[in-house]
């Protein structure tokens, strides 16, 4: 699946896109395989509270089901306006 | 209903006029423009918008969609900019018509409440401090709450 | 802060684009224009306005002088025509400035309210029924008990 | 004192605008006055609460007292905006 990164979490991963083989059941699962990956997946998804996620461009939550998901993004609280 | 997202500048009384014009047997005309504004300390060189392209529209279009569900509405219009914008500069504006002054500046109020907060915008202030992501505020989630 | 009490038309994109030109410092601009519109039996033909010259320019003036005082406000502009005015035609309008969104919107909500029932104006309508005053409404009186 | 008809109120008396030599004390006095004078006064005051007034520009009670007054305006409530 793509999954997108925006604001802040983009720059701490250090780039905006990346395409991931993944058996992630959950939002949660995939969040615990990239932290395991590098520092800098670590750092930026060391605290979930402070981020959102987005399946398919619709906002989800952290414990949602992934089947069938083709695009996952992570991104900090939302400020348009 | 008009929805733009786009890095272009915008002419909020061009905007203003040609909706207003377009809303036979609508007394009320609300409009909101939000405009960059100076950070506090007085040093803002460039504000940057990020945005999700594809899931924006979809989320403004949902928050607007809901908006004339709850309120009695002749026509919705949202413009909201991204890129790189200077102090003084519009970001956005959103316009409702209604029938009634009440319906059109709750949906207006509404409309900003979401996309502040919904709609995947991320805005970052460059001063000569060095760059910050802006925070959102608690403030702005309660918001929501009223609704 | 600027209030006109006039019997010709307004241009609401000119007013907007320079009132939002001229407040420095503030993020958030509201506009509400209100619009002549037609009757339940779709036939107004004019709408006239009355209204009591010199009063109206003080009750307007204190009107917005309690809206400055009440929020923290960057400039207020309020226009209303009296005479005769066609369906479609604009009647009026307010614009607030703020720092902040919540600021701007209520205040021009408080304008509104109090220049629908504490400005000297009254509204006749003319339809091929006969001439008509408008009466005024208890949800009118009713919203100045929010503020 | 001059006194000033607006809306139904100058339709039913005919005219928008007089001079009135009073001693009333009150508007409410002065309106009983105008009422004694005329059908078309009668009519028009016939339903004080459907009725304002504004002393020299100002909203006002109908039991303000009128020492030092210049201007007396009668009206139906406001319809504005």
């Amino acid at each position: 699946m793509d999954v997108l990164y925006f604001a802040w979490v983009r720059e701490r991963i250090g780039l905006p896109k990346e395409r991931v083989e993944t058996s992630a059941a959950t939002v949660s699962d995939l969040v615990a395989e990239l932290r395991a990956r590098e520092p800098r997946y670590e750092a930026a998804f060391a605290d979930l509270s402070a981020l959102r996620v987005a399946l398919d461009q619709e906002l989800a939550d952290f414990d949602a089901p992934l089947a069938g998901v083709r695009e996952v993004a992570f991104f900090p609280p939302m400020t348009g306006g | 209903m008009r929805i733009a997202v786009q890095e272009s500048s915008f002419d909020l009384g061009a905007e203003a006029n040609a909706f207003a014009a377009g809303v036979a047997g609508c007394g009320a005309v609300v409009t909101f423009t939000g405009i960059v504004r100076d950070v506090a300390q007085g040093d803002l060189d460039v504000m940057e918008i990020e945005h999700y392209p594809g899931m924006t529209e979809k989320a403004i279009s949902k928050i607007a969609e809901e908006a004339k569900s709850r309120w009695s509405l002749g026509d919705v219009l949202v413009i909201h900019r991204y890129g790189r914008l200077a102090p003084g500069e519009q970001i956005m504006m959103v316009a409702t018509a209604a029938r009634h002054r009440k319906d059109a500046f709750e949906a207006a109020e509404y409309l900003m409440d979401y996309l502040k907060s919904r709609a995947p915008f991320w805005k970052k202030e460059f001063t000569s401090d060095g760059a910050e992501w802006v925070e959102s505020k608690d403030e702005d989630e309660d918001a929501l709450r009223r609704w």
